[in-house]
């Protein structure tokens, strides 16, 4: 028992930061599964450095990872840290300027030598001068000391044994946070039950790293953070890759249609690829095409011959599929793509977020060519989003476009899980009955047959030419290339009938509307809740699932705010839509740093709107 | 025979007709592309195949528009692209028969990557490259197959470009089976189609073809009467290569090792290379290839290479097929729940 | 001396028709500069077969050319023809419907063989049955007079002669209207210097046609249509491909910069790659590159080169070119990219016109990456187009898009030429100064240097990932990435000050505006004319050559009318634009048949929405 | 020297360290691109030019991060569209020397229609293909010279693609010089870089480089020491095909014409093929190639090919330059005025 002071909290922010080769990924994993199994809400954010493998020790070669966990609901990884953990000089220069004003800091002192120092851009020792007087600092020498801790275990050299350091730090920060010890022991016992001894370094550096805690005088507080209450089910910590590729697994089965997913690598779109050919079990045929226009042809070949046809990337790649998706708009085949949308224009921040995709997902493509275009708005969400995508595509025949991006990828949250057998079926609805049968004749949805190769008596041909309404074939005439044209925009501008409408939550009758699209869903929530308790404020929000079309009560509700505030990761590119749509003067808060959204930022622009 | 969508040997009766659809060819009068369509039309009932299993995938340009002419399930897709297209189709359903047409614009300008790509992965797919030397949709520009200096639309100062050897090229890019032959010639046509057919994995052929209206004649040398009777060198798999009205002409291997033109009554019958179009290294194909740049003289026709190897998404398709139709709701609950879950009560 | 009565008319439009091999794109350009020479204004619209060469005397093998001249100056190719000559029962089936009521036919009578008539789809012959009472029919044996006309020819043979019936056309309209012969037998005689028998036998049933309509009794009546008075000048017939070329190799001479056009033939880009690749003498390289891909990236290649560099391509190529277009944007290299649209979506109708390519222009590439674009409106004003584009482009090293469209391309008018001494000149401002060099420092237009290769000390590399202000470095800084993307749009946003203000024509003070772009130009300026002239209406107009930045007094311009009309070959893109803007409520007028706009359709549009 | 922009033989004593730019290097500590940098920058001073009159062009990946570290003019393009960029930078430009620098991915995977149209068209271009077989800068997805059954990120159950020998395919792409070597033979590549810098128009280097991290060992039979003495081949123009430690190896045409090992031992010297890189067919470089489909064996390197062609725009640009140069304002005023015009005073 120690006799040390416990604090409540109700919200912390850690942040765990190294280098590449210090294992930084692995502690914020295991510290997730801790305090996931102590029934906090969390959310999670890991932070790759941009290069492969940079050189040990140099600010671009930091990883880190980002936890906010708390006695209640919350919406994102948090804006800024209160604790940060930083295992070497690099890490400690670059996090450090977001770490909240007084918040603490623990150091890897062994870490800090001349040459790391140096290397870090360091002209001074910060752990000697005062730069960091505005933290509360903490130097541990953690690598010497696991060393130690280690050092009567058979086969482990001082070497091995130091690679051991992070677990020192988490079970420092478990201690410090009462995490229960259970699940990261266990982990380790099943993790290396074949290497005794690599078992034994790194369980013995977390008890290490968990009695420094509770025996040195060091640190004087520890905290505790209360269960928070959340809806009963069971729950899973997903990120938006892994409940995106889900989603699509969820949609073959319940479609009986296999999943087809062509796909070019590209960051960070290709964890999809990785999850999704992993999934063999499920039929589900993952290929790596030669690039971005094979894999849409690909995969809209295999739509024609009655897949369920997905292809995904992110920001140039699209542009290299802007083609093909004109042609699925033509041949009227169901198609999804996915746009894990990152930092641009060109090359720009491949490991950076940013949501200035949505116009080009809208019009990117010459000619008029309509489509339906989802966007997800959380970790868990995706699988939603993959779900519906699939649905508008196979009801409709048509491509789709899904908008996701590097935030959701990587950032992760308690899911709970759906119950499966309650999803709705997706039927395919194949066409098998050759009297009357006409590629382009239309069912009450405007929806053309879906007759695929090998249906006797179903032979036809489609192409990217203008087709004769109806019979499909050729046309240039005049009257009914006007007529495709109005009929193929009818189509799709039917399917705001068939999606729900606008939700706005708005306790208390508020002047001013916060309308989000995609990954700011968390920070504009947030900002809701908190200017709603802290500030006292009437704010009201809605967020939009559907981009084209919008839903059918939108115009309603953006009318009946005094102002609309939309946040977004672009320069403004939803409003512009709103505004043309529905002449109405919406505002844009628009953030384009390569960052996602933070709450901080929405309740400012919040509080600025209102007279509190 | 997976890979083509065969019905094994059963006999449907089917006739050129059954393969002809009813729209109404729209090729200048006199296009090679007429010739073509005949003889695919003629040869596909040997397949055995419905023509519901069969699937044509074409590009834009003339050539482009040989789908809408057969009477089977076809996509005409944008310029380029058909062979990822068409990869799609035959990956998803390796029980059809899927089939590609394209030209030379198409296929080795715009669609270079998509065509040494299938033809490196072994994709089931038979593709018959039009060969005219020219941009024909386009009214006239000249291709990467046109001579160098060539006088064109886009070009009247003459051509800058060295041209592909589609041949030399598929060899490169590993193709298994390759083949070239000439537009008119129903019988040779017939033959290079049936051995495709009955090849596994990707067979490309191209195929001479005369735009009478752009570039008119490019082919005579191994077309036109009178010198095509000189200029044909046949490759059959295992015979001596010798061509002329009376075979009086083969082919040798110099001291230097490079294969060359000869008279036989100078160099004897056992001194002809004797074609091996099943040798697993595509090196003699690649040096018949080379015997001629370009179809204006002695010109070998046929096929140059057959080999087998494991055709692209062998099996695999079975495998999935079974795994998706037995992975149901328990399965999908497995695979959410897999991971550290935890319960709220 | 012809003792037929002579009528006077202020506009006529005709319409020649015929088989792809009757030879009407020669009557027609011949008869239009017989007009030029008779000095009426004129505006001209050949119209192709979708196919190569179709199956002689099918519908999809007619070929036709479109007149219109008038003894006042007009501005399109006129919407219905008050003539139509037609060769054969194909060229009457496809070009009848689009006749005035009441209207001329002339038929070449030998042309209506049983065999003929059945190929074009007629059950009886319209000739003989009353299909044609709404119009003034003439039955013209052409062919067998101009046989009877050639016959004592040496060595031309029935065959031969027979081919000259477009003449003997030609000829009899030559008269119909008192077109000066000479023109068309000068042409005749240079053309076919040396073959004198084709030379004599097109002379003679040039002059056939001519006297059949003077002594033939079958015409009563033929007309005069005086000189319409116009600005003084020399005068040539372009159409928009002649002039586009003409106007980026005046570029090329005004700038210093050598022209480097890279392209990919398409419908109908293909034919300002054939302009231009004559034009060797003025330094042009064109190169033919293996796709849009290509041509763009080489394009962009020369432009760091330090060439004038220029690509064009018509809908399908512009999604191709997409990426590199946003790599331009970040690399920013002075660039034209030239988008003539057509029919979409997909490869939609390749020979038929539209402009739907707008938006694509402004947001079809991922991320924010913003550019000029500029926008052509009749067929001689593509050289100022050009000229502009290029103005730009180097002032401010950015790409700029320039969209024409295949309606622009084809169609010729009469064009003043103007005064090459006083286009102004293009500075390209090269870098040479290696003190202070920085690639991304920038010149109060906030352009960066263009420093090309070979310069002395100017070394420096760029790319497509997000650099870092100034020193142009690879940067991964938050603050950077906000500040240069918004640095890029401000750029950009720059250039409204720099283009001419938006020039309204509003004699009298009307309520609407007519605004537009693009090639509706003629028909909107046209309608605005005749309403006015015609209904007594009060209608302002203004038409758009800026489309991205937009000039910078369109907010006021717009909300100083009760209605605002926007005409557009698409559904309505620019409206969205301009809605969203200036929350104006514009009301679109949208077609999208493949056909230009009509001075008829913007007419109606206009008189809905005034009460005369 | 036209085509690589060399001031004739003027010396400016350049160093390595001319052209080693002021960017910090971030590929992995150990990473074969490393050993390939500090060869190029120490060969450049021998080319005689300066570095103004230097352009490297490179794609994405990590070999394309090249371009940074070069003190040249550069350009770092888009994913495989370097050899098309480059291609605009030279033919503009005939004055400079423009080098390319590629990943296996970046020009055989998306950029390979690029690749095989500028060694077609014998664009004056040096592309160095650094291939790994693998995608490092994403990470370790498979490649198109990756193995078949390669497992990956991207292939947990194993590729299914069979790959290209990229060797055989720039030969079937008609280039006209084509050689390949190995990151860490520092010497070898520089005489490499040497012959290429010597050949006018395309030079198609393929640099076997070893990526540490997620493909290390893929060319350890030719590379790592103890199996890189037996292993490689490598081919002296008119010299006998031998290798091994003493030679003892060397290459052989077999009874069928087709190239085999064979130990000199038993089939004397004068069996013993001669290289010959400047034969106008591309046969022998290709047969060469298929020596070994993969280096993971006897494994030819060096230049395999290296024939003079005319070279793309060789000429042109300086006639255009010309033209341009005396074209003014009368010339416009001519072009304007040409056709039929008519005056209205
Ligand atoms: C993306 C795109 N670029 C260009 C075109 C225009 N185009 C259509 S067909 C064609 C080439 C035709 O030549 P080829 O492939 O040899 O076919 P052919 O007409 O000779 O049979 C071109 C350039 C297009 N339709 N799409
Ligand atoms: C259009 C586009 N697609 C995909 C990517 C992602 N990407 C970057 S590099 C690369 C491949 C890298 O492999 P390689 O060319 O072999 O270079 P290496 O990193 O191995 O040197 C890919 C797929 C991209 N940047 N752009
Ligand atoms: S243009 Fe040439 S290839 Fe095309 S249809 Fe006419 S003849 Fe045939
Ligand atoms: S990932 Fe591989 S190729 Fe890339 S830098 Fe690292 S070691 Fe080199
Ligand atoms: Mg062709
Ligand atoms: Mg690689």
């Amino acid at each position: 028992m120690s006799d040390k002071t416990l604090e409540k909290k109700d919200r912390v922010v850690v942040r765990f930061a190294g280098d590449s080769g210090d294992g930084m990924q692995l502690v914020g994993s295991r510290f997730t599964d801790e305090t996931a199994v102590a029934g906090n809400d969390l959310a999670t954010l890991p932070d790759f450095p941009a290069e492969i493998r940079a050189p040990a020790g140099t600010p671009h070669g930091v990883s880190a990872f980002q936890i906010h966990f708390a006695s209640r609901d919350i919406l994102t990884p948090g804006d800024h840290p209160n604790v940060l953990v930083a295992m070497n000089p690099a890490a400690l220069i670059t996090q450090v300027g977001s770490l909240e004003r007084g918040g603490t800091v623990i150091v890897n002192e062994d870490g800090f030598t001349d040459h790391n120092l140096k290397k870090a851009g360091y002209e001074s020792n910060p752990l000697e001068d005062d730069s960091l007087e505005d933290f509360q600092l903490f130097r541990v020498p953690m690598t010497s000391m696991t060393v130690r801790a280690t050092e009567d275990i058979e086969g482990i050299t001082a070497r091995d044994a130091a690679r051991c350091k992070n677990l020192f730090a988490l079970g420092l920060v478990s201690w410090m946070y009462g995490r229960p010890t259970d699940p990261t022991i266990n982990w380790v016992e099943k993790k290396f039950a074949d290497k005794p001894p690599v078992r034994d370094a790194n369980l013995a550096a977390f008890r290490a790293g968990y009695n420094f805690g509770e025996t040195a005088e060091l640190l004087a507080v520890h905290y505790e953070v209360e269960p928070a209450p959340a809806p009963p089910g069971t729950y899973r910590n997903v990120n938006g890759t892994q409940s995106l590729a889900m989603g699509l697994i969820a949609a073959s089965v319940k479609s009986g249609l296999q999943l087809f997913y062509a796909s070019y690598p590209i960051t960070p779109a290709s964890e999809l690829l990785h999850t999704l050919s992993r999934n063999k079990r499920f039929g589900v045929r993952t290929i790596q095409a030669e690039d971005e226009l094979a894999a849409a042809n690909m995969a809209l070949g295999a739509a024609f011959g009655g897949q369920l046809a997905v292809t995904a990337t992110s920001g140039p790649g699209m542009d290299l599929k802007a083609e093909t998706i004109g042609l699925a708009v033509a041949m009227e085949l169901p198609m999804v793509i996915i746009d894990v949308q990152r930092a641009g224009p060109s090359t720009g921040m491949p490991t950076k977020t940013e949501a200035a995709d949505l116009l080009m997902a809208l019009y990117g493509r010459h000619g008029e060519s309509p489509l339906p275009v989802v966007a997800s708005r959380t970790p868990g969400q995706c699988f939603d989003a993959a779900i519906e995508a699939v649905r508008l595509a196979v009801k409709y025949r048509t491509p789709v476009i899904l908008l996701s991006d590097t935030f959701l990828a990587n950032s992760s949250e308690p899911w709970r899980l759906p119950d499966v057998s309650k999803l709705p079926d997706i039927d395919p609805g194949f066409a098998t009955d050759p009297s009357g049968f006409e590629p382009y004749k239309r069912d009450r949805n405007l929806a053309r047959p879906w007759a695929i190769p090998g249906t006797p008596g179903l032979r036809h041909r489609i192409g990217g030419l203008e087709k004769e309404d109806v019979t499909g074939n050729i046309s240039y005439e005049p009257e009914n290339h006007e007529h495709m044209t109005r009929l193929r925009a009818e189509r799709i501008a039917l399917i705001a009938g068939d999606v729900p409408e606008l939700e706005v939550d708005d306790p208390d009758g508020a002047d001013l509307l916060v309308l989000g699209w995609g990954s700011s869903y968390g920070a504009i929530q947030g900002a809701a809740r908190r200017t709603r308790r802290e500030n006292g404020v009437n704010v009201a929000v809605a967020h939009l699932s559907h981009l084209h079309p919008l839903p059918s009560n939108i115009g309603e509700v953006l009318r009946s705010y005094d102002r609309v505030l939309v946040p977004e990761m672009n320069m403004g590119q939803l409003v512009k839509v709103l505004r043309s749509e529905f002449l109405v003067d919406c505002e844009s808060y628009t953030k384009v740093d390569g960052l996602p959204i933070f709450t901080r930022d929405v309740m400012d622009e919040i509080l600025r709107r209102v007279d509190t | 025979m997976s890979g083509n969508g065969a019905n094994g040997g059963d006999v449907l009766n089917l006739t050129k007709a059954d393969f002809s659809s009813d729209q109404e060819t729209r090729w200048c009068p006199g296009c090679g592309d007429y010739a073509v369509l005949a003889s695919v039309q003629g040869f596909m009932p040997e397949l055995g195949i419905s023509p519901d299993k069969i699937v044509f995938v074409t590009g834009i340009g003339c050539a482009g528009r040989f789908a809408y002419y057969m009477d089977t399930y076809g996509m005409h897709g944008i310029h380029g692209r058909a062979p990822a297209l068409a990869t799609g189709v035959a990956t998803a359903r390796p029980d059809l028969s899927v089939w590609v047409v394209t030209g030379d614009g198409d296929s080795l300008s715009i669609g270079g990557n998509h065509l040494i790509h299938s033809l490196r992965r072994n994709v089931p797919l038979k593709i018959l490259l039009f060969n005219n030397q020219i941009y024909g949709l386009t009214k006239g520009q000249y291709s990467p197959t046109s001579e160098e200096g060539k006088v064109t639309k886009s070009t009247p100062f003459g051509s800058q470009d060295h041209p592909f050897n589609p041949v030399a090229l598929a060899l490169g890019a590993e193709a298994s089976f390759v083949a070239r032959t000439v537009d008119t010639d129903k019988k040779h046509v017939a033959g290079v189609l049936r051995a495709a057919a009955a090849h596994q994995g990707s067979a490309f052929i191209e195929i001479y073809q005369n735009c009478n209206v752009f570039n008119d004649g490019a082919f005579d040398a191994v077309r036109a009467k009178g010198q095509k009777e000189l200029n044909q060198i046949r490759l059959e798999h295992g015979e001596p290569i010798r061509f002329g009205p009376e075979g009086e002409r083969g082919v040798v291997r110099g001291d230097d090792g490079q294969l060359e033109l000869a008279e036989v009554a100078d160099v004897g019958e056992e001194a002809l290379v004797v074609h091996n179009a099943h040798r697993p290294d595509p090196g003699l194909a690649f040096e018949l290839a080379q015997l001629a740049q370009r179809p204006t003289g002695p010109t070998p026709i046929g096929v140059f290479r057959d080999v087998g190897r494991p055709v692209y998404g062998e099996g695999w398709q079975e495998q999935l097929e079974d795994a998706h139709s037995q992975a149901g709701i328990e399965d999908l609950e497995k695979l959410l729940h897999s991971g550290d879950t935890w319960t709220v009560s």
